[in-house]
């Protein structure tokens, strides 16, 4: 069983390498914005995984401020692109 | 009872800070609230210096938890001292800074000027009686925070770059000192400076020799010694005069008693003492050299400041008892006779609106008494007697005429020049800004704001004090570097249980 | 005590030399960036200084192998933490007024150390100047 | 003689605030002054002769061997009877001589009295002290109050010389102190320490200092410089007091430092040669005061010679000598002033036949001058034929170099004593007549009574003897090998005697072929001249500092920190790499999820450092952060992660606000590529040091007992989070400053962050590329579409309406509330899960962020009627009498109680006082971030136009 | 942005007051009390009473202190049906087949065509008439991967959905057909859409 | 019984994962930004809320309210930021129409009446 939530943590690190080639690629301002989205939004599903593995369920509060705000910074900096042409 | 007199030169300027602040749009509350609280902690601070002249190290660990599980507060002789002296010349700085208005600041000072200046010298509080590592940063951030506020409160294009250099390096400095921390805690396990000093000796040589040195760099860079100093020159001239003052007087202070507390109680070691040297000898000279280069009035001071860094660190280099007492009588002199030049300073840029020497040729002098209260602190600056400042000298001289060795004959010549071109600059400020002539107009006859007078007079005061008092001082003194040498007794107070 | 594995000592050192060198920029906005990302380093180090991971350091969260956290550096990274905050916050309002009083946000070499050297010279010819004065001048009466 | 120096320090003190209304009265009492110092002293004379030493002694700093020890011996009161005596007549002619004068009053009496206690300190420390009081008094007294460039010339030249031989002096002091283990002179005396290297530098260090304040060459241009002083001033100053201090002290120490190299030889060499020289000088002097300065120059060549040789003869004829000079010296000053004063010049080509005006004055110079030049029976001759008799039976090889020297001495001597008549008082051909003006009695006076003692003690040579010989027999000194030699006028034809004699004459033709000797005097190579080395040796070091400083100091902040930089590297580096602890075994990694969590913060971390886009820059900061957060997690601290994101979220947000003003890319400042390459290495060597040192530091770590500890005492705060009870109880101090630092910082950036623009900083945005905005929204218009009909945020009517998104608002209005419960739930978790105060502030300060994203006005977001301000003052308040409140309680600070209640219906409550800490922490966390959105909402009103969509088409189309 | 000149707002009300209209009835506070006080004992993990107390406390309070206003326009705030209640089940039971399928489609896309992916945006008439029964739908298509709401616009009650993948006119249909059945299914559970008229 | 909760969670964990991964694909693959947002806010929430109920599954009890209270939240807070995102990415010209099949939003820009009130 181990094993199997193992690879599951292996898939979501690959995918989050995936999104990191998307953040420092870009192209476009939105991009990178929303690879830093998805960012946060592995590193939650990683550390739920991680727990399942580490049976220690302290995190999960921790995990619900990040699902509650995380789009807060998102949002923040798309809103600048859509002011600033310059910063697309 | 020691615990509270332990924590309120912490706990009041912060809790009248807040209140200061949550208060703002009362000035005079603000002011009122200011004088009593630091008055009321100068009264603490002289309490624990009696305390500790008569008793020894005096600590006490917050919250009742035994010292290396909670924070220790310790006020040995060094640290009383300091802060008895810091407070006092905090206590002037802001009567005359009150005196002076808000003419040197932005908008926004009254509200925040009270507040940031509270917690600065809270900051400076904690700092001298930090007896944990982690606290004495978390002391260095609220002293160094509320200076960058200070320093930035005002408007000019100027002050924001020299703000941005100040603060841009304090905080290197400061992520610095974090990554020190951990360092030392990987190594030890502690943050108890007490506890550190017994744990490291049993660290391999090459980590505790490194460590070691990595917090000189740490508190170098505070304390402005070469070649980390020229952040200083180029910011604390553009405050203005009362936070130039306090910085001035308190900042970099602070730095050299962190590089005092650190390298004698956690790392008694011998390996530094040739880069002391070194450094201190360079900082003598390039300080004064910066000075006598100097055209503004209040950058010449910076550097003469930095300049006599090197005496401090001079006693510290020979890290023995009259070394180390001539570095604890040195930095309380430099303390009060910095601060003073810079408030006379103040007054003279206030009165003749430049603070350039060239300029200041050509404008009439402020009145004798300016003169006077500049002579005295410029002439202990110098070293010359019988003022505070040769006491501390001799006292240094002294113990480097106990060594032999090259290193050591170098920096006393060092010492001996700097002296000398330190009065050479003094001189070179008094013909600029106070003597009169033919050639010039006639001395002014007011002399400024009543209040920043008095407080120039009371720091000015409190240097000749210091000077009659050397006797009573130089047994403080003595004792502190006693204690500093054999730690064995601040251990105890601090590891032994302190008074819960 | 376990040694700082290598994955984490490359990430420390990646990120001082990471903040290190956007310290050395002339951008404001790059200074603060690597002031954050300084942070970030020392605020690791620090947590890394407690040793492996293991379990949050809650009484009743052991895991399987019974090791908590170590809470100190925790304790002390919080600080740090809110500390690096609070000053990132005061530097970015430098970074904006810097811009907002001068239109750019570099830093400018600072005008007043360049002037130093002329000023003496001009006060040493002037010195000169005023020595060819009569020495007995002005005695008083 | 404590009270004696009292007596002088009050009066000095008291005579500038009493001379500006009693003048007279003053100056009176400033004569009293020293004229009770020689009452008092001639009431000792008896007894001092006698071999009786009284001493007095104020400890000052004993612990730092500071001590003011004073002794009167037989020198000590030769000293004060020459000082307090001319003291007390310059001061008479001072009254006269000066228009007000209550500052040269004070000052000269301050100085009567620090030469009083420098002659009279028996300790070497307290004749330092003294020494250098003298060398500042004399600053302000040659400054003077109104004089012109010159005079601050003059004042600083002297004191810095003065000075710097006193700073070398009293390390001297320092060494002969540690060698003697006595600062005390009479011990030192008593009992001098071996010779030694160290003692051979003490000799030296002294001797420069002695040199500097007589006047010695190379250090002798201070001198004549000076006489820019008033007269009194440089008769009092210069000839009798100040400049004796040096050979005083060279009398002082030769009994114990004669035996000792370097002092003999160089005490007569250059003694003697300053004695020539000063005389060479003297002889083509055309001012008469800066021919008398020259004169001394040459006098205190003399002086330090016989002195300092270490013979009692030589030490009797240089005391006879010394008080000669103080009679003759300052009477010949105090001349030239009345000189001045009636005749308004000093030029002696401009003065002819005064002596005929001025009898009295011309008779008393005559006399004088006589001294001066060593004819009997005046007391220079006493001196001078001392002289030659201890030079000439002399026992030191060399010695007829030195009887050679004297005698060339003493005919120049001869030569400028009859210029000094010859031209102040004679009747030139060629130059009319001067008008000679009269001048008041009181200044007259003390030329006659100067001139008398003279006289007298020349003629009563017995008195001279008595008060000279008890010193000069000291048993330290060498004594004559022709037997002692006593004091008298006559001693028969001795060879010393001839060689005097026709010195006299040699000097007499000298002056007699004066033109001549000019003549030579130009054609000769003109010696170094010590004033031009002085002047050069200022000026060099003031082209030395700007050069060196400008070549330091370059205020470039980039260049600082990399010195800062290249210091972390060189010194700790250096240090690891000294000692090279052992490498550790380091394995790959502790957990494999850390591997994946590298690689993002790298590749962000690398691609930060390439993009030059400050948004990117500002996100891939961002992602380092979560990155950073997610190890936090991995590493079991989830307290940490949790507020890690929420801060760099705020800081996202922030930063974002803020870059609405500022230009999207980096600085159009291209760094040169060498110095992007230092940059790139500079930052990658001190970041593999600091990795270095973190595997080396980690490796070394044995005990775990702390951490154990704090886990298991943490429930007796109250709280399982072992995490929590640090923050709140174990660590609340910190946690205190911490929240202070918080306050303080946004103080400091609503401050900066509220002022309006008023420099050239403009919205960046502004600055529209050429392509002009973007075709959608050229297309898009004036869209107003997604407006939604109810209101379900008010702020929201603030947002121009395209910006509008009936989602958004949907969707906050909902969270909204959920969040702030969620940050009370925080509040109160953080005692048994992650959370806390911070946390609990952060999430709620972030609803408020959620709100203003969404409605663009942080003020309609908070309704209360609350400042932020008095939010976060109340919550640094709560928490600050939380550490008080224990005071009460007879408790330590910050302390908490705990309280448990069992309650009916609801069970066991419990309650432990750090949550008012906590609460207090909370208060604060969210009054910070509220002030600090609240000045990122005005740093867009500043101005800030920059509607994409916006335009003046846009007010057409609104209804 | 207030800063604007050309911005014309609607008459802002009278916040104060309409908050004195809340005060006059408090039961308008009822449902997020009970919402707030719900999330907090999920928070808790707990069901007990002193939870449910101190959440109803905090509740209270959050809403006391930072309760907004009323919504204005719409007057009403009705509870759903009890039919309605009962398709909900129904309605997440389409969402989460949807939600799968269109994953899957979603995923497909990207591992075989990657950059050819085509798309395209589609205009959706709405029946909703309420801004949350609007927002809701357009929510709801959100979820599902392959549709992004692009537009909404309220007046017209038009949702401009980017969908993925999409190869031409009849895929368009397609998805028109996809958020009314979504619509349908969120309208069915709620009797006030029928009785809206035009506001 | 344990022994089947535990599988079902583990395998909606790694179908959770899996379509973590796909959507990273997604990401890096798909032409535009508004495409790439689908990967990324669509297919990562779906691939999280798999996630979740699997731990939540997985792990029952006590664990699992603040697991699900998670997967609420995102299913709220994620369509918001796609659709802010999203709505960004069009008017900003993010959206490579060209490979656009139908666009009938910009069909109605291009129309006169697209700025004008709509009906009442
Ligand atoms: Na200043
Ligand atoms: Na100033």
């Amino acid at each position: 069983m181990t094993v199997m939530v193992s690879i599951a943590l292996a898939l979501l690190c690959g995918a989050a390498l995936l999104v990191t080639v998307r953040l420092v690629r870009g192209p476009a301002a939105l991009d990178r914005i929303v690879a830093l989205d998805t960012l946060v939004t592995l590193i939650i599903s990683g550390t739920v995984v991680g727990t399942v593995i580490r049976s220690d369920g302290i995190s999960g509060h921790v995990l619900v401020v990040l699902a509650l705000l995380g789009f807060i910074g998102t949002i923040a900096a798309a809103r600048l692109v859509e002011r600033r042409e310059d910063m697309r | 009872m020691t615990a509270w007199l332990l924590v309120a030169p912490v706990l009041l300027p912060v809790l009248v800070a807040a209140l200061s602040f949550a208060l703002s749009g009362s000035r005079i509350t603000q002011q009122v609230l200011g004088v009593s609280v630091l008055t009321l902690t100068l009264t603490d601070a002289v309490v624990l210096l009696v305390l500790a002249q008569r008793d020894g190290p005096q600590a006490a660990s917050m919250g009742g938890w035994p010292a290396p599980l909670g924070i220790a507060l310790v006020a040995d002789r060094l640290s009383a001292l300091l802060l008895t002296v810091s407070l006092a010349v905090a206590l002037a700085v802001l009567v005359f800074a009150i005196g002076q208005g808000n003419a040197d600041f932005g908008e926004s000072s009254p509200v925040a000027f009270h507040p940031a200046y509270l917690l600065l010298t809270a900051g400076v509080g904690m700092a001298f009686l930090a007896g944990d590592l982690f606290n004495l940063f978390v002391a260095f951030e609220m002293m160094l925070t509320a200076s960058y506020v200070l320093l930035s409160l005002g408007v000019g294009s100027g002050r924001i770059r020299a703000g941005m250099t100040y603060t841009i390096t304090s905080l290197t400095s400061s992520l610095l000192f974090l990554t020190a921390i951990a360092l030392c805690y990987a190594a030890t396990g502690t943050v108890n400076m007490a506890d550190l000093g017994l744990r490291m000796t049993q660290a391999p040589d090459g980590v505790a020799a490194t460590l070691s040195v990595l917090l000189l760099v740490v508190f170098g860079i505070k304390a402005a010694m070469v070649p980390l100093h020229f952040w200083l020159p180029d910011s604390y001239p553009t405050a203005p005069t009362p936070i130039t003052a306090i910085f001035a007087a308190l900042l970099t202070k602070v730095g050299v008693y962190a590089m005092v507390r650190t390298q004698t109680l956690i790392f008694p070691r011998d390996d530094v003492w040739l880069l002391l040297t070194i450094v201190a000898v360079l900082t003598l000279l390039v300080g004064v050299l910066g000075a006598i280069a100097q055209d503004d009035l209040n950058r010449l001071l910076s550097f003469v400041l930095v300049s006599h860094i090197g005496f401090m660190l001079f006693g510290l280099a020979l890290f023995d008892e009259a070394g180390l007492t001539g570095t604890v009588l040195y930095t309380a002199h430099h303390i009060v006779v910095q601060a003073g030049l810079f408030l006379v300073s103040g007054i003279v840029v206030r009165l003749s609106g430049t603070a350039s020497l060239a300029s200041l040729t050509h404008r009439a002098p402020p009145p004798p008494v300016v003169a006077g209260l500049f002579m005295l602190p410029a002439l202990a600056l110098a070293g010359i007697p019988p003022t505070s400042g040769f006491v501390a000298k001799f006292v240094l001289l002294q113990a480097g005429g106990e060594r032999s060795g090259w290193p050591v004959t170098v920096l006393i010549a060092a010492a001996l020049l700097t002296s000398l071109l330190t009065l050479y600059a003094m001189t070179r400020v008094w013909r600029a800004v106070f003597s009169a002539g033919p050639d010039r107009p006639a001395p002014r006859r007011e002399a400024g704001n009543v209040l920043m007078l008095a407080a120039t007079v009371g720091i000015v005061g409190l240097g000749v004090a210091i000077a009659v008092g050397a006797g009573l001082l130089g047994e403080i003194s003595e004792a502190a570097a006693r204690d500093l040498v054999d730690p064995d007794g601040y251990r105890e107070a601090v590891l032994g249980g302190g008074d819960g | 005590m376990t040694t700082l594995d290598l994955a984490m000592a490359t990430v420390v050192g990646g990120l001082f030399a990471t903040g290190f060198f956007l310290l050395l920029d002339r951008s404001l906005m790059r200074i603060l960036l690597g002031v954050i990302v300084l942070g970030h380093a020392a605020n690791l180090l620090l947590i890394l200084s407690g040793g492996a991971p293991a379990s949050p350091p809650v009484t009743g969260s052991e895991g399987p192998d019974g090791r908590l956290a170590d809470p100190l550096p925790q304790a002390m990274a919080l600080t740090a933490i809110v500390i690096t905050f609070g000053i990132t916050t005061l530097l970015l309002a430098m970074v904006h007024r810097a811009w907002q009083l001068d239109g750019h946000d570099e830093v400018r070499d600072d005008v007043e150390d360049r002037r130093i050297g002329t000023v003496h010279d001009r006060a040493e010819e002037r010195a000169a100047a005023e020595s060819d004065l009569p020495a007995d001048r002005g005695e008083r009466r | 003689m404590l009270t004696l120096l009292g007596v002088h320090l009050l009066v000095a003190l008291l005579l500038p605030l009493l001379a500006g209304r009693y003048r007279r009265a003053a100056w009176l009492l400033a004569v009293l002054v020293p004229l009770a110092a020689v009452v008092w002293a001639g009431l000792w004379t008896g007894r001092v002769l006698d071999g009786h030493v009284p001493q007095e002694t104020l400890s000052w700093a004993s612990v730092l061997q500071l001590e003011l020890v004073l002794r009167l011996d037989s020198l000590s009161l030769l000293m004060v009877f020459v000082i307090s005596g001319v003291g007390a007549l310059v001061l008479l002619y001072g009254s006269g001589y000066f228009a007000d004068g209550g500052r040269e009053a004070g000052l000269l009496v301050g100085f009567a009295g620090a030469m009083f206690g420098l002659v009279t300190a028996d300790h070497l420390i307290a004749l330092y002290i003294f020494w250098e009081l003298t060398s500042v008094i004399s600053f302000l007294l040659i400054a003077g109050r109104g004089q012109g460039v010159a005079n601050r010339k003059a004042a600083e030249q002297a004191l810095l010389t003065t000075a710097g031989g006193g700073l070398a002096m009293l390390f001297g002091f320092i060494l002969l102190g540690r060698e003697a283990g006595t600062y005390r002179i009479s011990q030192i005396v008593a009992d001098p320490p071996a010779t030694s290297g160290a003692l051979a530098v003490a000799v030296v260090l002294v001797l420069c200092g002695a040199f500097a304040k007589s006047a010695q060459a190379p250090l002798s241009a201070w001198l004549p410089a000076a006489m820019v002083a008033p007269t009194p001033i440089s008769a009092y100053l210069h000839a009798a007091a100040m400049v004796k201090a040096g050979v005083y002290l060279v009398a002082r120490l030769t009994p114990a430092l004669a035996e000792v190299q370097p002092w003999q030889p160089a005490v007569l060499a250059i003694g003697l040669l300053t004695m020539v020289l000063g005389a060479w000088r003297a002889m083509r002097q055309t001012d008469l005061k800066l021919l008398l300065a020259y004169g001394t120059v040459s006098e205190l060549g003399m002086l330090t010679a016989l002195l300092g040789a270490g013979g009692q003869t030589a030490m009797l004829a240089g005391e006879e000598m010394l008080l000669a000079h103080a009679c003759f010296k300052s009477a010949l000053f105090l001349t030239v002033g009345v000189l001045e004063r009636s005749t308004g010049t000093r030029e002696l080509h401009r003065l002819s036949g005064v002596g005929r005006s001025m009898p009295v004055v011309c008779g008393a110079a005559v006399l004088s001058v006589a001294s001066m030049a060593g004819l009997p029976p005046l007391v220079g001759y006493l001196g001078k034929e001392a002289a030659y008799e201890a030079m000439w039976h002399a026992d030191f090889a060399g010695r007829w170099w030195a009887v050679a020297g004297l005698a060339l001495g003493s005919a120049l001597t001869v030569a400028y004593c009859a210029r000094f008549l010859w031209g102040a008082f004679a009747v030139k051909p060629g130059v009319e007549r001067t008008p000679v003006e009269r001048v008041p009695a009181v200044l007259v006076w003390p030329v006659c009574v100067l001139t008398a003692a003279s006289l007298l003690l020349g003629v009563f040579y017995r008195v001279t003897g008595d008060l000279t010989v008890p010193y000069a027999r000291s048993e330290h000194l060498v004594p004559d090998p022709a037997g002692p030699y006593e004091v008298s006028l006559w001693h028969g034809v001795t060879g010393p005697l001839t060689l005097s004699a026709a010195m006299i004459v040699a000097g007499l033709l000298l002056h007699a072929g004066r033109v001549w000797v000019e003549r030579a005097q130009r054609r000769m190579p003109s010696l170094p001249d010590t004033q031009r080395g002085y002047e050069g040796t200022v000026n060099g070091l003031g082209r030395l500092a700007v050069w060196f400083t400008r070549h330091t100091q370059v205020g470039s902040l980039p260049v600082y920190l990399a010195v800062l930089l290249l210091t972390v590297i060189a010194v700790p580096g250096t240090m690891l790499l000294w000692y090279r602890p052992p490498l550790p075994d380091v394995t790959a990694w502790h957990s494999a999820v850390q591997v994946p969590l590298a690689v993002v913060i790298l590749a962000a971390a690398v691609a930060l450092v390439v993009t030059g886009h400050r948004l990117t820059a500002v996100l891939l900061v961002g992602a380092i952060g979560y990155g950073v957060a997610g190890l936090f997690l991995v590493q079991g601290a989830p307290d940490l992660a949790l507020t890690q994101f929420l801060v760099e979220t705020l800081t996202v947000v922030a930063v974002v606000l803020v870059l609405r003003r500022l230009p999207a890319d980096f600085s159009p400042l291209r760094t040169e590529p060498r110095s992007l390459w230092f940059r790139v290495a500079l930052a990658t060597v001190a970041g593999v040091c600091v990795a270095a040192l973190a595997v080396t530091a980690t490796a070394v770590r044995q005990s775990l007992q702390l951490p154990r500890e704090i886990i298991e005492r943490a429930p007796e705060t109250g709280a399982y989070n072992a995490v929590n009870a640090l923050l709140v109880d174990f660590r609340a101090l910190d946690t205190l400053g911490e929240i202070s630092v918080l306050l303080v910082t946004v103080i400091g950036a609503a401050a900066l962050l509220g002022r309006r623009g008023d420099g050239r900083g403009r919205p960046a945005g502004r600055r529209r590329r050429p392509g002009g905005r973007s075709r959608a929204a050229e297309r898009f218009g004036e869209a107003r579409w997604d407006v939604p009909r109810e209101m379900w945020l008010p702020e929201a009517l603030d947002v121009p309406r395209r910006e509008r998104s009936l989602l958004l608002e949907l969707v906050v209005r909902m969270l909204f509330p959920a969040v702030l419960v969620l940050s009370v739930y925080l509040l109160f978790a953080g005692h048994s899960r992650p959370g806390g105060g911070f946390a609990g502030g952060l999430v709620a300060g972030q609803a408020f962020v959620l709100r203003y994203l969404a409605g663009r006005s942080a003020e309609a977001a908070f309704p209360l009627p609350l400042t932020p301000r008095s939010v976060a003052g109340a919550g640094l308040v709560l928490a600050a009498v939380t550490a008080l409140v224990p005071l009460a309680a007879g408790g330590t600070p910050l302390s908490s109680a705990q309280w448990y209640w069992d309650v009916p219906v609801l069970g066991s409550l419990h309650l432990a006082t750090n949550v008012f800490f906590d609460l207090g922490v909370y208060l604060l966390v969210l009054g910070v971030c509220l002030k600090l959105l609240y000045a990122l909402d005005r740093v867009r009103d500043a101005g800030d136009t920059l509607a994409p969509y916006g335009g003046p088409a846009r007010r057409k189309a609104v209804t | 942005m207030r800063a604007d000149p050309g911005d014309v707002h609607e008459p802002r009300p009278d916040t104060p007051a309409s908050r004195g209209s809340v005060r006059r009835r408090p039961w308008r506070y009822l449902p997020p009390v009970l919402w707030l006080t719900l999330l907090w004992a999920v928070l808790w993990g707990t069901f007990t009473v002193p939870t449910l107390i101190a959440g109803a406390v905090v509740a209270a309070g959050t809403q006391a202190a930072f309760g907004l206003p009323p919504r204005g326009a719409e007057r009403r705030h009705r509870l759903p049906r009890l039919r309605g209640v009962v398709q909900l089940p129904a309605l997440i039971g389409y969402l989460l087949v949807d939600l799968v399928v269109s994953s899957v489609v979603v995923a497909r896309e990207a591992v075989r065509s990657g950059p050819r992916t085509r798309s395209g945006i589609v205009e959706v008439e709405l029946r909703a008439r309420s801004d949350a029964q609007i927002a809701t739908v357009a929510l709801l298509t959100l979820v599902a991967p392959g549709s992004l709401v692009l537009e909404i616009d309220r007046e017209r009650r038009l949702l401009y959905v980017h969908a993925l993948p999409l190869r031409g006119a009849a895929d368009a249909e397609g998805r028109r057909a996809a958020v009314a059945r979504i619509e349908r299914r969120l309208l069915a559970m709620s009797r006030t859409a029928k009785k809206e008229g035009p506001a | 019984m344990s022994g089947v909760r535990e599988v079902v969670g583990v395998v909606l964990m790694l179908g959770g994962a899996l379509f973590s991964l796909l959507a990273g694909v997604g990401m890096l693959r798909f032409a535009d930004t508004v495409s790439r947002l689908h990967a990324a806010s669509k297919a990562q929430t779906l691939g999280l809320l798999l996630v979740l109920v699997g731990a939540a599954v997985h792990e029952g009890g006590p664990s699992a309210p603040p697991l699900l209270l998670i997967g609420v939240f995102m299913l709220v807070t994620a369509p918001v930021m796609g659709h802010v995102v999203a709505r960004i990415a069009y008017r900003t010209d993010a959206v490579a129409r060209e490979r656009l099949t139908v666009d009938q939003l910009g069909d109605r820009l291009s129309r006169q009446d697209a700025a004008e009130p709509p009906p009442r």
